[in-house]
Formats: structure tokens, C-alpha cells, sequence
């Protein structure tokens, strides 16, 4: 079974710089520091339930969120490790699904998948597959993206629909029995990006908007930077299906998570520049300039609502749940 | 407290047990229409009915006239007003 | 989305700010406050989510009533709910709203995390299909909300009834907001002069029952809908009738609302439930005849009849003001432990758990200056 | 809950370089291309049942073990990530002495955990904890250590005491009821490595035995190298109550996992050399040259027996079971 | 270890070896092969992982009986373990050794990994202690084994008896070794000279029962230890009663197995057991009072009383050629699917499962010199 | 079959039900000893019998005396060899 399962993933990574014989890949680190000065790395442990959902699963998904990861430090991403935790039972006909998905998004992204590990955990200490996915990107010199740059005057931008990775699982699951069409947004950003710091040097922070939504993201970024940050419902863009979905449970698409959309903010002069850059590209053709940082109430995010008053965008207590009231 | 959200009656699923497929802004759910058939309403009839969803039940009829009624009261006050304001701010008014 | 979108627009809501400023400018007694009450939590959620408060002058103060079950929901409840759900066979169903309410000694949230098979449904017809798929678990459903929501539990009840399904049973906790309403009213120190009524409730129930709050306390009430231009329009009428001196109910939600309510479910209403002699509200204590029970010929249904529950009266933590919040009398931030003690990660009283419950709609919506309770 | 567990593990890690307000760890590339001139990279996901074990835990195995299998491919272990997965209703004090664990292993060791991640999962969709940790080291130049590099005549060494690991944790299941004093090996052997390789030149290949024991480990270097290995059971060292605890259960203790012990692949010349290297380190005090590399059955290890004769150590087949036949 | 180590030397054993070398080479009949058969799969296991054949003359051929109660157990019976353990409420009990013996849909191995609550134990003692520690779930203890294993399940049932526990069985397979060996020597092709007689089965039935062997078959039997040198010594005495003509029941293991047994054992056994009619063996077809079940007295202990088992007799893979290496009519490398559709990761017959089968001894521990049949 | 071990009686744990604690190499379990007591062997005078341990029950005390002669005989068999060897090997004898 072990085996098999070994098998199955090297296998589906096939690459030379893969060495399934050794503890460890090796790579160059001549070519790495001719890329850039710094070397950006990072770890997503991906648990999603189900593991197949529209528009992505959970391989797609470990080795996306990886890489933007590093994209929104402005790393070129390049390598990335695929550690499985399976439960005993589990079909290697799904695990090879998984396998060859994660071979497939990594190969259209141009990364490698260079090491990993396998551990089979018995029936019921794992719910079917846990995919951690660590990577590796090389940031050319000059690129300086930090948290704690947002600057008061600066814009906030997103790269299209918000919620649709959020909606599209909660969906997945049926265990609200509600029935749609939305897909997650699952994608990988690096490309975007490229274009978007070649376009618009005045990026001073790009923030993937996963797990609590952009409002997470936002309230982190507004934190970091002691700014304030105000942005206008009216101007958050999101699929007719996604509100609805959110109106019937009485969720908040803002909190929602996102895996292929970040938020970016940009100095004000090149404000134009970005969302151009931005919506010149597939992965950013719904993008819009959704507010602006402030200097009031550092550390805080505001909404002007539809309505024209406004509230605070806090964060996340614990996970949303579905409500009646 | 009771979160209520308007939707259209796209497909009726079972007569007997009053079971309707409702679609909100796309999204479906099936739902249980017994509160809103009658006699007058039978439940074969209500395709294309918007009903106010709550807890998946259709608890009340949206009626159309009504809802008109409200937007035309608020759509005045808003054109008297903007009236006003153009009056207010013409130049030959007084400051 | 249609009956939804043309209900948030932002130049419509603008218009009716400048005539309800003008209204209350032109109402008598210069800058006395003018209190309204909200009294359902669907409203609190409204006005905090779209800014509502911020669109009003500062003449008009929105008293955020007692209309949310999870809010008034008492501690002891909680506790019962753990205890049915910690049952071997028991799979605990309930709306999301109830799972983060503290009881005395863990939500249902925690309850869950310790191993109890507490699930989320969205109607209750879900639970009774969870009952279907799993008959050898016992299914019970927390029966939580008032008028608007008694329906449809009633109707899953009858279902479960006319297919004889033996493991699935309601935990009963519907409340009735009128006697609430009452009491409230008769309280010495209440301090309002008009009401937005909750249209979903008069969905149910029609506009009859809110007659004596027009006829016998004087005061304005207006059915509201739940949209904000529902909330701003509501209270543009309720303004007009001080303004003009009358007391009457009226009914801003007539889309939806019909004056004499919904037959068919008042009907499974009358058939499933009885009054309860008395039933405890968190804040606000024991009111009369302000729960039902299932009637007993439904009694198999009944989880308060199949499990021991504890049943204990939990007495509201010491610093808690949600009483006096709910009545009008202080506003959260007024509340000794808002901010500190209590807050939505660790809420000391009730408001502060469900987002349409005053505090956390104060802590989480409003701005950094109201909380200090500076506001104009 | 999930702030809560997010500020234990990074209050444990807190150092320089883990910035937790960003998405990646940014690491210098000068620095490391002046340290050599490759970059290992590898990942271990870690399932260890109990978490707490005689001798060790659940954090510092995930550091230790990801540690060794950079250091077996002679890097400098420098940085680590790490991903933990976790029950729902996991006591956050369980997670504070794991954190604190991670970061002690860490910092005795010497490296920096730059990243991370935490996901809290459903009661019953996990068992616990796990955790992955990914690693980066760097390997100076020169230092090639290659499972395919053993050649007939070379002798085979390994760092001390076989078995314990596996014991220890099979004992502390307590599913057999037996009571023993065994604790894991679990150990950090990069000085150790460092050590060997600063001594023996000829050292052709290093690797950590760890699940499957040193048994496994053999054969995949012998089918790497295409040769045959023979070791001699009489030289294989092991604890008194590691060999009394293989009987009583009909385990065989060349399968058991081991956290702190190598197999080390070694040009005859350089044979001694390597002996006195690891028997001058602490975790090498009980080095034993246990065989060597030979012309016969390539890809095949035998073992010379107790008795004399010989028998062939297999891949294991599966996990082992304790038998009573 | 004391009693252990001192059987294990490699000075010993090549003395040994060089004394049998020349008792061989003194036997007449040239190069005529001697065959000797150790009945007992623990010898098996002993010989490879040792090394024991490697220090034999040529002439000596060891042939690996059907000693290994889980090499034996037929298919249907693993079907009737997985039917039990997939019932609801049940915890499966069993040695290690028995979880990877196919069945004809799944092992108990996979039956676990499907879901179902099965466990390893190292005593039966320990499935008793479950079943005092899970008062609502029902334990099931797999009695496997010879006469060594049977006492110790007898005294488990007698213990649960005394404690009253009534949610613990036992699914009985076990078998006794005499009628098969009998089996053996009464099969027309048979080719054994002498015995190596089951070390730990003796120290409970002691030696009388092979008497028949010397008697009526004129085999010579040594009853054998387990530790390497306890082989070499066993097959010296063997060699020497073949040299000397004489056909006697001879004991190397003293040490451990008493000549008349272990009294308290056998009254165990004779208190929970009654002999079947037949049993089956794979391999080797049905033998008579081959295989024991529990008294009627017990019948509240036995599995096959409680559960509703397949109880299906399911034929031998047609390719395996088990029964014939049991008998030692051909070497394990000689059967057709060896190595090929039959390996430890895929076993097609029983002997390729334990490590004590002899297909899977030699598939692990000997070398391909071996494997490919060029044997010295 | 029968995987069995030779351990030593270092702790008796229950007299009524007959259990007792074996150590093997240092390592301690709890064995049933009913087999290898009877009214010459009490359970009270058990500890330090060396007995042979199969699936937790003591099935036979070992004879010390027993291991010594099989031992003594490998022993001679052993010297016998290398007296022979020496004569062998020795300069004065023949090839
Ligand atoms: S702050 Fe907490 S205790 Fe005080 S009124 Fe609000 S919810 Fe109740
Ligand atoms: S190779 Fe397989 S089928 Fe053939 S005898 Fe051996 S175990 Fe039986
Ligand atoms: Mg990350
Ligand atoms: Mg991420
Ligand atoms: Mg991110
Ligand atoms: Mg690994
Ligand atoms: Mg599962
Ligand atoms: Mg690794
Ligand atoms: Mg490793
Ligand atoms: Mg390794
Ligand atoms: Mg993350
Ligand atoms: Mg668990």
C-alpha cells in the first residue's frame, strides 16, 4: 500500500529534479541567486472538505495556494515540496486523481515539484487526504512588497469576483442542500503579478485573500501598516450567485475565502497603471479599485455601505457560520 | 431575527408534500411551499411565484403591487427633493 | 436580486434622510431625544450592517429591542441543549446561530469539539431528512425563533407525524414577542416613544396583535421591512405620526406582510403548540405566556419529554446588563464589561453572541467613537 | 480558537526571520550561495502516535527528522517550515509544550523556523496533531553524498543503537502492554555529519534510517548502486531491551524505525577514519561498522547470521505486525 | 539473554555442523537425499532467519511441515472473521499473524482499513480486558493456534466464566497437529525419513503422542527447540538414530517440554474444548478430529453461537500448489505461481502470508541461487 | 507456531487470579502463571522461576539443569572438534 502510494506521487511528479531516491532535492544555488537577492519560502497545510469540488480540488488548490504565497512576496515561484497524510483505505485511484491534478496545475504554473513524503495514518485518524505544500520562489532584486508599507493616499485593488472559493465549498458539502453554478477561483497568480510590479512599480503590498476573506486580509495589512483602510461595498466585486448564496445564509461575502484573488495596494500615482496591468490579464479582467488607505482609525477597516453610511470590517471571530436571524 | 429572502418558484417537486425548487439570485434550494397554497393557490399553479423564504419554507407571497407601491413613494420623495435642490441651486435663486 | 437590490440604494436612502431630518427638526420639543425602538434583531443587523444610524440625526435614537431569540435565549437552555446533545445516540441539530451561545459550562460549539454530533441544518425539514437517512440515531432539532419560525417547525412536526417517524424529536424553544413587548412597556423606566414592528413576525401573525401598544400605550408602530430604505422608510412614517400626533399601526412592509398574517400557518401553529404558563428570557426574566410548548398529542415529539434534561435556572452572569440594554435603558457601550469582559470571542451576556444582538453589532459596525460613547 | 493556536506556535518561533504578518519567509540569497553551492529542500509529514512518547515528542521529531534528511545529503540544515494540523477541541496546552518543543529542538540545533501554518480540522477528521515541517540547508561546495555512489569493497557504518525509535513508540501505544525503559533515538545529526565529513572524504553516501528501519535503508542503496550489501548480525548494536522487546513480539529489529541513527556508506580507505569520526561524537559513541558493499546479487542485502549462515534482508513488506508464531 | 543467547553461538553451531557433516556422510546410501520434515512453523522461521540449511551437507533436506496455524487456516474461515468483524457493534480480536491472510473478498487488514473496529492483541487475556473496559461493545477474541495456544484461550474463557463478563466470544479455529501428521504419512507420495518434533506443543502435550510415529510409522521424531543450535542439535540426534537404525521419540528441548506435558494445560483444555468431527486445512483438504470447539457448557462464549457466519468452504486458488510443499512433494520454488502471481505483496496460497510459511521464507530469506531451484 | 520466550517471574500481581509480572530483557508484562503453579509451586514462591512465556501465559518453568546438560553437550562436541582441529593442524602430523 505504502509503496503503491509512493508510487502514485512520484509518479505523477516525474521531473529531473526530482529525486525520489534521496532524502532530499538539490538545487542550484548559482542559478537561484542570479534570479534574485532573496530566496522566499512557505508552507500551506491544505484539509479541504471535499476534496473535489468545482473548479479545483485539493491538490490544484495546495499547489496554488502555494504559489501565491510567493507571488504576493513578488517571487517567482520555482519549487515546491507535496507531503501527504492518507487514511488508510483510501482509493489509489483518488489518490492518483489528486497526484496527476497537482502534476498538472504545477506544470501550467512552470514550478517543479522536487520532494515530498507520504504517510498513511489509519482508517479514522485523517479525513481521507491532508496535502501540505511548501515552496520556494527566488524575488529579484528591487522588489520590496511588505505588509507594513501601506501608505495613507495609497488605493486598494482586487483582481475580480470576491467569495466564489468560499461559496463554491460550503456549496460542495450539501449540507445546506442549496444548488448553483459557482466555481472556486482557484488560480495561480504569479503571472499576474509579474505583470502587474512590471506595470506599476507603486505596488507597495500584495496580499493573497484566502482563508477570512479580504476583510481578514485588509484588517492584517491596515494592522501592520497603522493606517487606516475604507472601502466601498458598491465597488466589491461579486457574482450575482455568490451575494444570493450569502443573503440566504446570512453570510458575509467579505469573509469569504478567495484562492485566486489578491488584494493590492498601490501608491496613488500608480493607481491607473496597476488596475490597467491588472485587467489586462485573464486572471484580473474583473478588476476594480475597491478603496483607499486612510489615516483615520489606524488598524481599522471601514465600509462605506451600499447605503452610503458606514461600518466597521473587523475580523473573523471563529469561523462564519450559516444563521436564521 | 428571521432571515427572510425574496425568490422565485422555478419548479414544483412533489404536489403531496408541497415541495417547490426555489431560485434566489441563481442559487436553488428546494423548500416547502404548504404556507402559501390554498384553494385560490394550488400548488400546481405556483411556478414563477416570488415567495419570502425563511428556514426553507415559503412563508408569504411577495406582492408585486405592494412592493411598486413602497418604490413609488420613495422615488417621489427623491425626484421632490432633487427638484428642490435644482430650484435651490439655480442661479437665479436666492442663496 | 430582485424585491432586494431596489431596497439599498444609496441615492433613494439619501432622499429619505434629508425629509426624516426635516421631520424631526419639525417635531416639537427642540432637541429632546426621540426614541424607537427596533424590537427585532433582523433590524439591528440591518441598521449596523448598512450604516443606518449614520444617515439619522442625531435628534433620533434607535433602542435596539429584545427581538432575537438567541439573544434572550437563557443560559439554562444552553446547558439542556449540551445535555440532549452529549446523549450516546444523538445527533443535536440546529440552526448556526445557536452554536457559539454560551451556557454554563460550554456552547454548543465546544460540545461539539468534545466529540458530540451536533450538526448545522438550514430548515428544519433537514433535520427530519437527517432522521429518514439515520434511523438508528435519535434526531432532534432545536426548535429556536418566534412566530416567523413556529411554522415551519410545526409543519416538519406534522410531517414527521403523517410519516410516522419515531426518531426525530424538537427541542421547543419558540417564543412569542408580544407579551415581551408588554412587559417592557410596563417597566418603569422604558424610555420610547415609538416602534418599528418586525415584518417577519406580522408575515405571521398580521398587524392585529400590535393594536393595543397603539390603542392602550399611545404609542406610534410602523411594520418594517428588513432592507435599510424598509428601516429608513419605517421610521419616516413612525416620524410623520408623532409629527402629527397619531398612534396607529401601520404598515411600511405591506409587500410581504399581510394585514391579517398567513392562515395556513397560523393554523399549523394552533395546531401543534400550546402556551407555556411562563418561560424565562435571558436579561429579562421569567414573562408570562411568552413561550409554547408541542401540545400533547404530539408529545412523542416532544425531546423535552424523551430526555432528562437538566432544566436548571442559570443565573445571569453578575456584570451582565443585557437586561437593561434590552430595555432601552442603557446603551451597550454603557454596559460595565462591553469591550473588556465581554466581547464576541468572550461573551459575557447574550448580545454579544449573535451578530444581530445589540453589543456585537455595536462592538463589530460601529466606529471607535461610538464605542467610547462619545456620540453625537 | 484558531488566533489563539496561531499565536502559540508564533510566540514559540518568534526569531527574525519568521515574519508572521507576511505569506513567505524572505531568506537571503548572498549569504546562501556563499555558504555552497546547492540548496536542499525536503519535507517530512509527521503522525506519530502518541504525540508524547519516552524520549521525545511529536515537534521534535518533525525538527529533527527534517533536519537528518537535510543533513544526509550533507547540507547545513538552516531553515525550517512548519504546518500543523489539529483536531478541533486539541487542548491549546498540548499545542504550547509541542510549539515549545519545535522551537527548543530548533534552536538547540541550531536552525531558524522562518514559516508556517495551522489548520484546525473537525473532531474525528484528524487524529490530534500533525504536524509537516519542510527544510532548507545548503550543501558547500564539493560534498557529494549519493545513494547511487557505493561501490563493491566500501564498508557500511552505522551511528549507534538500532531500533529504539520504533520500540519506544510501539511500547508507548500500550496496545501490548509492555513495560519498558526504551526511549527514541530522536537526535539532530547534522554536527554529526559534519563532523564524518569534515574526517572521511571518502564518505560515498549517507541516510537516515528511519521508517523501515536499517533494512530498508540497505536496499535502497544497494538498488541505487546496483551492488550487494552484507552486514553481519553479530555487529549490529542494539539495547538488550530493544532485542528482548523484538522477541517477545517476533518483530525483527532491522525494520524498526530509528530517529537518530545513519547508515553510513564509506570508501574502505577512509573506513577508520569515519569509525573514529562518529565514535568521537556523543551520538556516535556506539558506531559499529556493520558490513560492506559487495560484487554479489546487485540490489540484494544479505545478512551474514547470529549462526553463521546467511539471509536475505528483504524490503519490508507492508508495516510489521507482532506475531505469536 | 539467559536461555536465549547461549542457543545462538556461532562456534557451537559450526562444531555442529561439522559433527553432522560426518554422521551424513557415514549414513549409507550414498547421496541418496535424507528428508527431514520440522512439522512446526516456528523451525521454519528459525532455519531462514539463521541461516540453519547453509551449515547442512547437501544429503540433508529439510521439508517445512504444516506447523503454522495461520498458513493452514482456510479462506472461508478468514470470510467468517471478516463477516464478524464487520458487525456493528464488534471489536475483532486477534494476533497479528492472521491480519494479512487473504480471504476470498478481503483480509481482516482490509476490513480494518474498510472501518472495522478490528485489533491486534498479544494475549487473549488482553481481548478479555477489552471487553471488561467496553461494557457496551462485543468483544470477539480469534483462537488460533495448536495446543500450545490452546490452554491459554481455555483459561480466558474460564476466566470470563468466573467474572461473568457477557460480551466477550471466542471464534475457535484451533487445530491439533497429531491427526495431520498422521495425514501426512498415510499420503501415498510422502518422502520424509525423520521428524523434527514441535518444541512448545510438547511442553503442553508432552511426548507420548508421537509414539505412533516410531511405532507404527518407523520415523524417528526429535522434538525439537527453537533457538537455532536447538535445530542443528535436533537434526544431530535425528542422524543418529537414522545411523543407528533406531526409530524412538527423543527430546532436545527439556529444558522446556516435560516429558508428560503440562498437567494444568491439558485440564484447561479438556474443560472448554471438545474435539470437531473434521476441520478444514488449506491445503490439505478436511482431516478428522483435527480441530477443537467449545463445550456446550461455553456455548455463551462461542463466536460461532453468537454470529451468523458464512461458514462457506471456499476452494483453493486452482494455481496454488500449497498442499503439496506442506507434504513435501514439491519446494516451495517449484510451485507454478512462486514468485510470479504468488509473492508476500500478493499471496495467492497460505504459505506465502506468515512468515513462518515456507513460500514466504523462502521468497524473504533465501538467496536467488535458491530461488531460481539450483540448489546444492 | 507457538513464538515463545524465556522470562523471569519478578513480581507476583495477583495471587486469586494467578497474574504475575515477567521481565525479558528488562522489558516487564503482566503474564497469567495458572500453568505453572500448582500446590508444589504456590504463586507466592514464583518469583525468580525462569518460565517459557507464549501469548502472555507462562506454559513452563525452564529446567535449569535440563539447559545446562543440552548446553554441556554442545560444549564437549565443540572441544571434541578442536582437539581433533589441533591434532590436525599440528606440525607433527600428517597433511
Ligand atoms: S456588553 Fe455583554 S454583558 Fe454587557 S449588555 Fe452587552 S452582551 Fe450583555
Ligand atoms: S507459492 Fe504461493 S501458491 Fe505456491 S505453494 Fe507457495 S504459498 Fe502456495
Ligand atoms: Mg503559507
Ligand atoms: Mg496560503
Ligand atoms: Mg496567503
Ligand atoms: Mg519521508
Ligand atoms: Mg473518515
Ligand atoms: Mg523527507
Ligand atoms: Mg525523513
Ligand atoms: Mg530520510
Ligand atoms: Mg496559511
Ligand atoms: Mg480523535
Amino acid at each position: 500500500m505504502k509503496d503503491l502510494i509512493d508510487d502514485v506521487f512520484v509518479a505523477a511528479f516525474d521531473n529531473s529534479d526530482l529525486a525520489p531516491m534521496e532524502d532530499q532535492a538539490r538545487l542550484d544555488l548559482g542559478m537561484l541567486a542570479a534570479a534574485g537577492d532573496r530566496l522566499a519560502f512557505t508552507t500551506d497545510a491544505v484539509v479541504v472538505d471535499p476534496l473535489f469540488f468545482p473548479g479545483g480540488d485539493i491538490g490544484k488548490l495546495a499547489v496554488c495556494g502555494t504559489i501565491n504565497d510567493l507571488a504576493v512576496g513578488g517571487a517567482i515561484p520555482l519549487y515546491l515540496s507535496c507531503a501527504a497524510i492518507i487514511e488508510e483505505g483510501t482509493s489509489v485511484e483518488l489518490l492518483r486523481k489528486v497526484a496527476q491534478s497537482m502534476a498538472h496545475s504545477a506544470q501550467l504554473a512552470g514550478v517543479r515539484i522536487v520532494t515530498g513524503d507520504t504517510k498513511v495514518v489509519p482508517r479514522g485518524a485523517c479525513d481521507k487526504l491532508f496535502i501540505t505544500a511548501s515552496g520556494l520562489g527566488v524575488i529579484p532584486k528591487g522588489v520590496q512588497l511588505n505588509a507594513h508599507a501601506a501608505r495613507p493616499g495609497d488605493v486598494v485593488l482586487v483582481n475580480g469576483l470576491l467569495g466564489e472559493h468560499g461559496a463554491a465549498i460550503l456549496a460542495a458539502r450539501g449540507e445546506m442542500a442549496l444548488d448553483c453554478t459557482i466555481e472556486s477561483d482557484c488560480a495561480p497568480l504569479h503571472e499576474l503579478v509579474a505583470a502587474l510590479l512590471a506595470r506599476a512599480p507603486g505596488v507597495r503590498c500584495l496580499r493573497d485573500a484566502t482563508r477570512g476573506g479580504i476583510a481578514t486580509v485588509l484588517n492584517e495589512i491596515a494592522q501592520a501598516s497603522h493606517v487606516g483602510i475604507e472601502i466601498d461595498e458598491a465597488q466589491c466585486p461579486m457574482r450575482e450567485q455568490v451575494r444570493g448564496f450569502c443573503e440566504i445564509l446570512g453570510l458575509d461575502p467579505l469573509y469569504l475565502a478567495n484562492e485566486g484573488k489578491l488584494v493590492a495596494i498601490v501608491a496613488p500615482e500608480d493607481a491607473d497603471a496597476a488596475l490597467t496591468a491588472l485587467q489586462a490579464h485573464p486572471l484580473g479582467a474583473e478588476a476594480r479599485i475597491v478603496g483607499r488607505v486612510t489615516e483615520l482609525e489606524p488598524g481599522r477597516v471601514v465600509m462605506r455601505t451600499l447605503l452610503g453610511g458606514h461600518r466597521i470590517v473587523d475580523m473573523l471571530v471563529g469561523e462564519q457560520l450559516p444563521r436564521i436571524c | 431575527m428571521c432571515l427572510g429572502i425574496p425568490g422565485r418558484i422555478v419548479r414544483i417537486d412533489d404536489v403531496d408534500r408541497k415541495l417547490a425548487t426555489v431560485d434566489v439570485a441563481g442559487v436553488k434550494r428546494q423548500i416547502n411551499i404548504a404556507c402559501i397554497v390554498n384553494e385560490a393557490h394550488p400548488v400546481e399553479h405556483c411556478v414563477g411565484a416570488w415567495v419570502l423564504v425563511h428556514v426553507g419554507f415559503a412563508m408569504a407571497r411577495i406582492d408585486e403591487r405592494e412592493a411598486a407601491l413602497t418604490l413609488q413613494i420613495l422615488q417621489e420623495l427623491g425626484e421632490a427633493q432633487a427638484e428642490l435642490e435644482a430650484i435651490a441651486s439655480s442661479p437665479g435663486s436666492s442663496p | 436580486m430582485k424585491y432586494v437590490d431596489e431596497f439599498r440604494d444609496r441615492d433613494k436612502a439619501a432622499a429619505l434622510a434629508t425629509e426624516i431630518e426635516k421631520l424631526a427638526c419639525s417635531i416639537e420639543g427642540g432637541s429632546t431625544p426621540i426614541h424607537i425602538m427596533e424590537v427585532c434583531g433582523g433590524h439591528t443587523h440591518s441598521i449596523f450592517r448598512y450604516g443606518v444610524e449614520e444617515l439619522l440625526p442625531a435628534r433620533i435614537e434607535l433602542i435596539h429591542g429584545p427581538g432575537c431569540p438567541v439573544c434572550v435565549l437563557p443560559m439554562g437552555r444552553v446547558d439542556d441543549c449540551v445535555a440532549i446533545a452529549e446523549q450516546p445516540n444523538v445527533i443535536f441539530t440546529t440552526f448556526g446561530d445557536a452554536m457559539r451561545v454560551p451556557g454554563s459550562r460550554k456552547s454548543l460549539m465546544q460540545a461539539r469539539a468534545e466529540g458530540a454530533d451536533v450538526r448545522m441544518v438550514y430548515s428544519p425539514m433537514d433535520a427530519l431528512a437527517l432522521a429518514r437517512a439515520h434511523p438508528d440515531r435519535e434526531v432532534v432539532f432545536f426548535g429556536l425563533g418566534f412566530e416567523t419560525t413556529m411554522p415551519a417547525t410545526a409543519l416538519t412536526i406534522l410531517q414527521a407525524d403523517r410519516e410516522a417517524i419515531d426518531n426525530f424529536t424538537v427541542f421547543c424553544n419558540h417564543i412569542t414577542i408580544i407579551p415581551t413587548i408588554k412587559a417592557i412597556l410596563d417597566s418603569p423606566d422604558v424610555r420610547i416613544d415609538a416602534f418599528l414592528g418586525p415584518g417577519h413576525v406580522s408575515m405571521v401573525i398580521g398587524s392585529a396583535p400590535y393594536d393595543f401598544i397603539a390603542r392602550h400605550y399611545r404609542r406610534p408602530l410602523v411594520i418594517a421591512g428588513f432592507e435599510p430604505l424598509d428601516v429608513l422608510q419605517s421610521i419616516w412614517m413612525v416620524l410623520k405620526q408623532i409629527k402629527e400626533g397619531r398612534c396607529e399601526i401601520e404598515n411600511q412592509y405591506a409587500r410581504v406582510a399581510a394585514a391579517g398574517g398567513n392562515v395556513a400557518a397560523l393554523q399549523a401553529i394552533a395546531r401543534v403548540y400550546e402556551l407555556r404558563p411562563f418561560f424565562e428570557w435571558r436579561g429579562l426574566g421569567s414573562i408570562d405566556h411568552s413561550g409554547v410548548r408541542l401540545r400533547p398529542e404530539y408529545a412523542r415529539f416532544d425531546a423535552e419529554r424523551r430526555y432528562a434534561i437538566p432544566n436548571a435556572r442559570i443565573a445571569d452572569p453578575k456584570a451582565c446588563q443585557c437586561g437593561e440594554v434590552l430595555k432601552g435603558v442603557l446603551k451597550p457601550w454603557q454596559c460595565k464589561v462591553f469591550g473588556t469582559s465581554c466581547t464576541p470571542q468572550t461573551p459575557a451576556g447574550a448580545l454579544m453572541v449573535s451578530s444581530e444582538g445589540a453589543c456585537a453589532a455595536y462592538y463589530q459596525y460601529s466606529s471607535a467613537k461610538q464605542r467610547t460613547g462619545a456620540r453625537g
